[in-house]
């Protein structure tokens, strides 16, 4: 500690700026993948190449099994996941009522389809606000209590909105057999959804993935973007120590709110896509399921991080959708279906595997909130870093 | 040997180290005093040594009757004979003053729960009755059926030394029963802390409120920033005036 | 039928609905409140209780799960309906210590959050082993003989003797629950552990011990729970979860740890159900919710919460 | 006039009055130090004027205005910030992340629309969250992770997120609890700097008698939560009733 | 429903001009006689056909599902070797489909809307599928069927018995073998107006969603007809488990039958909650439509109680008896209603291709709309071009009682209701609503 009071940070301490200056000098790897251009650069590129890798490509496709439409789903659920993260992991309020939003959203798409313009953009729009509206008030009445009290409201808050869908409001949803009937037109009145985009095909498909995967990457980078914003680090302040928060001049319940407000948004969102994707509305998108499917995305990807969830809602589709059809779990290079064979005889490890997949999801999210709290994204990242310091890195 | 000795303790809270090499002894049968400024580390002696957690012990030993208690858990140590009663009373407000008293028995049918690890250590004092207590505190026989969290200061602090009188309780650990309490009831307290030693309970007395101590105290410790910078009888820090000007403010 | 004779018989039928959700609510509650431990698996305690109470009453065949693939063609004891009723309250009151033993206690210093998702991860694994095991199927679970019938009644005429019974096993628990908290040295223990735990602990008093069995009673009252509940609907894997919203509904209403809430909360909702089906059937199952909210909104502890719960 | 007052200031919890009918007036520029034994009600003061507790019966006026109808953002918006006695920090931001949120609300009020603006664009936050951290010297560390900090430096931390919020009045509860005597004249001395460097109004609560008499330029004396006694320290040191109910004991 | 014609274009239209403008498409290969006709949805096929069986596999109905499941199993097994039907039906030859063997992919529904789009669309767009049956609920069928539409994909449901299914849900690419709720009412009518009598009063709860309205309209219009007196009709939302409310203000003085129009668990519990009330006492009880799960939800509750099914083992005539032994030879146990509907909507879309001599759905469906069959064991049967909804005859049963239950048996058959009594014109009913959309 200086005895005298000094103005200039040099001064104070040079071996901070030693290090302000060789970072400078040096762009670390983690630098360069924090910036913001990287991330939106790496998001395209990734959501790019992901149905050609998932779908399409020799080899890996085929050990994979996917299909282009569950490349589409997988972005519709991460955006989901992802927006419902800022809430949870950034600012640790734990919402069982999110069905609300993404619910709300696709009906109110679904229903603005088929009244009043089949614009696929007009459609995310309508979908998007009226989440974000029924988020501000449903924020704002279950912000009123926090902890449990907050979980189980708005459990309650979301069931509330699947029984009025169900019933009271069948006449516009149509109750327990969905509302089927959404009217997609072009986008931008040029591009048919479910064309092939001329020369891409092989890479991207539809325009509809291109629709979902664009709004996907403007989603990263407006997450991203509200993490690197002052609402980022207050929110993580809301999470760490509220109290201390509300002490330096926050008003912690308008930041909680809006958490609650923006990731009913990115649900918004999410949800209107889903109809533009699935052309119609289920009634269990209100159901608390899938408030617990997306927790359970958001946490098994990882809540400490922008794309764990999204990870997250892939790992869970995958297994849903995929997994869940395997007949018999064979050892791998075994069988005559293998890429490789082993042996002409498949070694059967279990047969009815697909039957378990539920099972297996609810002990593998039991396992991540046990032992490994920042998920598998951030066992991943963990990984990473070993493998870089065993490769002689920083 | 001492009925409790401090050998070397050095307790933390967190990471913050708060006693740093405490070495004291409690004689049978004396009123013993440790006293210091607010925040001197009196607090976290009684909770080191009554098993209370935090503080962290990571250094030092405290024998209790021969035998090691610095590991033990709250219960494991209250039924070898160790009472305390705590800074701001801490009674059950919830419950009437009869079921506080009474909560104090339920620790003696313990035998199913600590009975292995008591071991052959031989319980001297037998717990006071309900009517004894409500004998020595006349107060509380009147609001038995009272919930405690409606009584007053001084009321709650009778009810919180009854409480632990009920305990078959060889030492009395006293944070602080003055704090907060008239001076008419603090006399009274005086008053039930003298009669209790008089019956042959060994205490352990701690007071900022240096005067009041030294009045009732046969011995005493002056602990400061964490450390025990005194230790002698009562007359011998009467007479120790830079002592009691430089860590007491007396 | 005159409309007093409908409005109690109404009021009958609410109570009847709402003895379930007071019994799984209680145990709810007070693990809750004295344990602050958040169960989103008390639901799969209800479907244990359910699913013992059904093997020990009746004999089935499984018609779907691997049970029936593994081929057992006939499983349960037959024993009857009384037998089922002891035993299955004492084999979820172990469930429930292995839980309080092996999940609750390491969680009890983590965050709300962390044990939610943990007890909701749990509840589907249990969940989905029945579903494994028995079947997405449901079983009927049959009242007994003795009950299967109905009971004359003043004003209402008849009213099936089996939802009596509910009633009846209900208030009696309820009535031991609280006998055992109020007037037991065990009750007095979890009252003051509620309180001030740490000083029970310096009283000498190891806490350990009465949390478990808080934990194990709050089990045993989903057992019963699902005994009595199980004849009432078709038995199947989702019971659980179905009865654990309302149930936490039930809990906030009435106010956390405070058993005469939960009896007050449970008969509340219970009878918002049976009379919103008499003027709104459309609208009964938002009502609940509704109710829910607005008392939550007016009386943030709960009717009869009386702690000043921390925001 | 008075930079904070507050009259006939009141607050019971049931039947205990932890605050009793306290009549308080600290000038701008002035260092207070409200010392008492335990149980006398400081904390409560503290609470009371930062608005994390509800008057029972009084008033508090802050330059001028009555601050009872404010939450308690608003409060601190207001110029009233304060030290909290277990160091209050942001555990897992860094140690520069935990004064940019004090200077974030300092400069932008409690709330704003901002949530689509890059941080990197917020310069004068930047710049108060350094300036602030270099008064408590704690700028070398800018990068550490609070929780990894010694515990003298999180509370120095603690201190520095105090300030950076840009208080005109700064409430110090029990600043140098824990700390070693090292520690703790370092923290005197830190106060006195900062007094200085920001012009700051000082109330604190402390129980080291040392700390109160370096800093104070008056010392209010609380016990059972009324005032007893008032005045520069050197009187209040030499007062008998201070010298009963504080320091001595009853027939002293 | 609004049109959606103008919008649509399948995936292998847009492979047309994906290969206009000189690039490869989602790989166009196929045989030449494929090439007679344009790609649509997954025609051509590439390798061998693959059919997709949507069934529920989790949830409620998984039991009912695996029996599905059992059905279409042997049924691509009987396509494939001979056996069963396809020894007897001219148009199948025993060899595979157009000398091309069948292969098949299941999913799981979970009896749930969502989930069954998203298996049906695995399948449609990974699997290829040339045709998609299976379903065991009216919401999962719609939701299916609207998905087959939009891609063009035949689609032959399985359990579904809402009038939307061919009312004003209906597609071109979907046919319904399995009657609906208004013929479920006609069939009820003769023979239990010819036990209860001509002159009753009649009280129905309903499930308040398309299946339950359909439901309760056709009973109260049918047995209005008969001369019954409709006392009222109530709503019960989904998701009631606890009928008692309702059940305690049916006026049991006043009432002589009750129609509990509730289906599957909902109908378990109302029906044994009706018992539990004593109401069969003073009253009869129908349930206008019976399955396998629900009567073993509701155990002895049953008894006595009329109600219709898909089909039963017990029907005889020489289709039915010959499903019945190739099932219990193939698996040792009595095949369910859905079963035999499974089968049948399986050999009557291979017969209808081999009719057509390709896989081109559009030529399949006019292969099947207005055919003429009497060979599934339900008499003789037309598949309406107009609605796509078969007529035919419709099983009547009664309940058993409990002891008198056993695996596979919980109902005997009363009456086999003619096709000739039952069914509507073209512009009334459910057909009057109906618009089946495009070919291609």
């Amino acid at each position: 500690m200086s005895d005298e009071p000094t103005e200039t940070p040099d001064a104070t301490d040079e071996t901070g700026s030693v290090v302000e200056r060789t970072q400078r000098e040096l762009p670390s790897w983690e630098r360069i993948r924090e910036s913001e251009l990287f991330v939106v650069a790496a998001t395209t590129l990734a959501v790019a190449i992901f149905p050609w890798l998932f779908a399409r490509a020799p080899v890996v496709s085929g050990v994979l099994q996917g299909y282009q439409d569950l490349a589409t789903l997988i972005l519709i659920w991460g955006i989901f996941a992802m927006g419902f993260n800022l809430l949870l992991g950034y600012t640790g309020l734990l919402s069982f009522g999110h069905a609300a939003f993404w619910g709300g959203a696709a009906y109110a798409a679904g229903v603005f389809s088929a009244q009043v313009s089949s614009s696929p953009i007009l459609i995310i729009l309508a979908g998007t606000s009226f989440a974000a509206l029924s988020a501000w008030i449903l924020g704002f009445i279950s912000l009123r209590r926090g902890g449990i009290y907050f979980a189980i409201l708005t459990l309650a808050f979301g069931q509330m909105a699947f029984y009025m869908a169900l019933s009271p409001l069948a006449w516009i949803t149509g109750g327990e057999n969905g509302f089927t009937g959404v009217e997609l037109g072009k986008l931008f009145g040029v591009f048919q959804l479910r064309y092939p985009v001329p020369g891409l095909d092989w890479l991207v498909g539809t325009w509809k993935y291109v629709l979902v995967g664009g709004v996907a990457v403007l989603c990263v980078a407006a997450a991203n973007r509200i993490l690197h914003s002052p609402y980022g680090m207050v929110f993580r302040a809301i999470r760490e120590n509220d109290q201390r928060a509300e002490f330096v001049g926050l008003n912690v319940w308008r930041y909680k709110l809006m958490a609650f407000i923006i990731s009913g948004t990115f649900a918004g969102v999410a949800g209107s896509l889903f109809t533009i994707y699935s052309a119609y509305v289920p009634l269990s998108s209100f159901y608390w399921t899938t408030s617990g499917e997306v927790v359970i995305m958001a946490v098994l990807g990882g809540v400490g991080s922008l794309f764990g969830p999204i990870l997250g809602a892939a790992i869970y589709l995958y297994v849903e959708n995929i997994v869940s059809g395997v007949q018999q779990l064979t050892l791998p290079f075994t069988g005559p279906n293998e890429y490789v064979t082993l042996v002409q005889e498949p070694v059967v490890l279990m047969d009815g595997f697909g039957a378990y997949w539920h099972l297996i999801l609810g002990l593998v999210f039991v396992a991540v909130v046990v032992l490994f709290p920042r998920g598998i994204w951030g066992l991943l990242m963990d990984f990473g870093s070993a493998v870089r310091k065993l490769g002689g890195g920083r | 040997m001492s009925l409790l000795e401090l050998q070397g303790v050095d307790a933390f809270y967190g990471e913050s180290h708060i006693l740093r090499d405490v070495t004291l002894g409690v004689e049978e049968g004396e009123v013993c005093s440790l006293l210091g400024r607010n925040g001197a580390g009196k607090t976290t002696t009684l909770r080191s040594i009554s098993g209370a957690r935090p503080p962290e012990v990571r250094d030092g030993r405290i024998v209790f009757k021969e035998e090691d208690i610095t590991a033990m858990s709250p219960e494991d140590i209250s039924a070898r004979g160790l009472s305390l009663v705590p800074e701001e009373r801490r009674v059950f407000p919830n419950l009437t003053v009869a079921e506080n008293l009474h909560l104090a028995e339920v620790s003696e049918n313990r035998s199913n729960t600590v009975g292995r690890s008591l071991g052959q250590v031989q319980v001297e004092h037998v717990g006071m009755t309900t009517e004894e207590v409500y004998d020595e505190f006349e107060r509380l026989r009147e609001r038995k059926s009272q919930k405690a969290g409606t009584l007053s200061g001084g009321e709650q602090q009778m009810l919180a030394i009854a409480r632990a009188l009920k305990q078959n309780t060889d030492l009395l650990l006293l944070d602080e029963p003055y704090e907060g309490l008239a001076p008419q009831i603090i006399a009274d307290v005086e008053d039930a802390i003298r009669r209790i030693s008089d019956s042959g309970t060994t205490i352990l007395l701690v007071e900022q409120n240096a005067i009041a101590a030294m009045d009732i105290a046969d011995r005493c410790y002056v602990i400061d920033q964490g450390s025990i910078v005194f230790e002698g009888t009562a007359e011998k820090l009467r007479a120790d005036d830079e002592t009691r000007d430089r860590y007491l403010g007396v | 039928m005159s409309l007093l004779a409908e409005t109690v018989t109404v009021l009958l039928n609410g109570l009847q609905q709402g003895a379930i959700y007071v019994l799984v609510a209680i145990g709810l509650s007070i693990i809750l409140g004295t344990l602050k431990f958040v169960n989103f698996a008390h639901g799969a305690l209800y479907l244990i209780g359910t699913y013992a109470g059904l093997l020990i009453t009746l004999k089935i065949t499984p018609t779907g799960g691997k049970l029936a693939d593994w081929g057992y063609t006939t499983l349960g004891l037959g024993w009857g309906f009384l037998p089922a009723l002891l035993i299955v309250p004492i084999l979820v009151f172990v469930v429930g210590l292995a839980m309080e033993r092996f999940v609750a206690r390491p969680f009890y210093d983590r965050p709300d959050t962390d044990q939610i998702l943990l007890t909701f991860g749990l509840a589907i694994v249990v969940q989905e082993v029945f579903k494994i095991l028995f079947g997405g199927q449901s079983y009927n679970f049959a009242r007994p003989g003795w009950a299967s019938g109905q009971v004359g009644l003043p004003i209402v005429g008849t009213f099936p003797e089996w939802r009596l019974y509910i009633i009846g096993i209900t208030a009696t628990v309820v009535v031991l629950v609280y006998g055992l908290i109020e007037y037991t040295d065990f009750g007095l223990v979890v009252r003051a552990g509620t309180r001030d735990a740490e000083m029970v602990e310096l009283l000498g008093i190891k806490l350990s011990r009465p949390y478990l069995m808080v934990f194990g009673v709050g089990a045993a009252l989903a057992g019963v729970a699902g005994v009595v509940g199980g004849p009432l609907y078709a038995v199947n894997p989702n019971i659980g979860t179905e009865v654990l919203v309302p149930s936490f509904l039930v809990v906030v209403i009435g106010g956390v740890g405070s058993i005469s809430g939960a009896v007050l909360g449970g008969i509340l909702i219970g009878e918002t159900l049976a009379v919103m089906v008499a003027i709104a059937p459309q609208w009964s199952q938002v009502g609940i919710y509704v109710l829910a909210a607005i008392v939550l909104l007016a009386r943030p502890q709960g009717l009869l919460g009386a702690e000043e719960v921390a925001p | 006039m008075a930079l904070l007052e507050t009259h006939n200031l009141t607050k019971s919890f049931g039947g205990l009055v932890a605050v009793d009918d306290v009549n308080l007036e600290i000038e701008e520029g002035e260092s207070i130090s409200v010392i008492g034994p335990n149980g006398a009600g400081k904390s409560t003061l503290i609470n009371l004027v930062t608005r994390m507790l509800d008057a029972t019966e009084g008033d508090i006026e802050f330059d001028g205005d009555s601050i009872l109808k404010h939450e308690p953002h608003e409060v601190v918006q207001k110029g009233v910030s304060r030290s909290f006695q277990t160091a209050s920090i942001f555990p897992e931001l860094t140690v520069e992340e935990n004064a940019q949120i004090a200077a974030l609300a300092a400069e932008h009020g409690s709330f704003r629309f901002n949530f689509l603006r890059h941080r990197n664009n917020y310069g004068e936050v930047d710049r108060l969250a350094r300036r602030t951290l270099d008064a408590v010297g704690l700028l070398g560390q800018r990068d550490v992770t609070a929780e990894d900090l010694p515990y003298g430096d999180k509370r120095r931390l603690e201190l520095g997120i105090a300030l950076a919020s840009e208080p005109s009045l700064l409430l110090m509860d029990e600043p140098t609890a824990g700390m070693s005597p090292e520690e703790t004249a370092d923290t005197v001395e830190l106060i006195e700097e900062v007094k200085e460097q920001l012009d700051l109004t000082i109330l604190l609560v402390e129980h080291d008698m040392e700390v109160v008499f370096n800093v104070s330029d008056r010392i209010v004396v609380l016990n059972r939560g009324a005032v007893i006694a008032e005045g520069p320290p050197e009187e209040v040191q030499g007062n008998p009733e201070v010298q009963e109910a504080y320091l001595g004991g009853m027939d002293a | 429903m609004a049109r959606r014609e103008k919008t649509d274009v399948s995936r292998r239209d847009v492979v047309k001009m994906a290969g206009a403008t000189g690039l490869a498409g989602l790989g166009v290969a196929g045989s030449a006689s494929a090439q007679e006709y344009p790609p649509i949805g997954n025609f051509p096929i590439q390798g061998n056909p693959t059919f997709g069986f949507t069934v529920p596999q989790s949830g409620p109905y998984s039991s009912e599902g695996q029996d599905e499941l059992r059905a279409y199993r042997m049924a691509v097994e009987h396509l494939n070797n001979g056996g069963g039907w396809v020894d007897n039906w001219s148009d199948l030859s025993g060899n595979g489909v157009l000398d091309q063997q069948i292969e098949f992919v299941s999913g799981d529904t979970a009896t749930d809307a969502d989930t069954a789009r998203q298996t049906a669309r695995r399948m449609i767009q990974r699997d290829q599928a040339i045709m998609l049956s299976g379903g065991s609920s009216s919401a999962v069928a719609i939701a299916i069927q609207e998905l087959c539409q939009r891609e063009k994909v035949n689609y032959m449901c399985c359990l579904t018995h809402s009038n939307d299914t061919t009312g004003k849900s209906c597609v071109r690419y979907s046919f319904r073998e399995m009657f609906n709720a208004y013929m479920s009412a006609q069939a009820l009518v003769p023979p239990v107006t010819n036990e209860y009598g001509g002159d009753n009063n009649f009280y129905q709860l309903y499930a308040d969603y398309t299946w339950g309205q359909t439901v309760q309209s056709s009973m109260s219009q049918f047995f209005g007809e008969a001369g019954w007196n409709e006392m009222n009709s109530v709503a019960t939302p989904l998701g009631t488990k606890d009928f008692s409310s309702y059940l305690s203000q049916v006026p049991r003085d006043q009432t002589d039958v009750l129609f509990l129009d509730h289906y599957g668990l909902d109908g378990a519990n109302s029906l044994s909650q009706a018992k539990e009330m004593g109401l069969d006492e003073d009253m009869e009880i129908v349930v206008p439509l019976y399955n396998r799960p629900m009567a073993q939800a509701a155990g002895g509750a049953i008894e006595d109680v009329f109600g219709t099914v898909a089909w039963d083992s017990q029907i005889d005539n020489p289709p039915s008896n010959q499903f019945t032994q190739a099932f219990n030879d193939r698996y040792d146990r009595i095949p369910s209603g859905p079963a035999q509907l499974a089968y049948a909507q399986t050999l009557q879309y291979a017969a209808a291709v081999q009719r057509a001599g390709t896989f081109y759905p559009p030529e399949v469906i006019k292969q099947l709309e207005g055919r003429e069959y009497n060979n599934i064991g339900m008499g003789q049967e037309l598949m309406r071009k107009c609605d796509h909804q078969a007529q035919r005859a419709v099983p009547v049963v009664k309940g058993l009682s409990e002891s008198e239950q056993q695996q596979g048996q919980f109902f005997e058959i009363v009456n086999l209701t003619g096709a000739d009594q039952l069914g509507y014109s073209c512009d009334e009913g459910p057909a009057g609503e109906c618009e089946l959309g495009p070919y291609e």
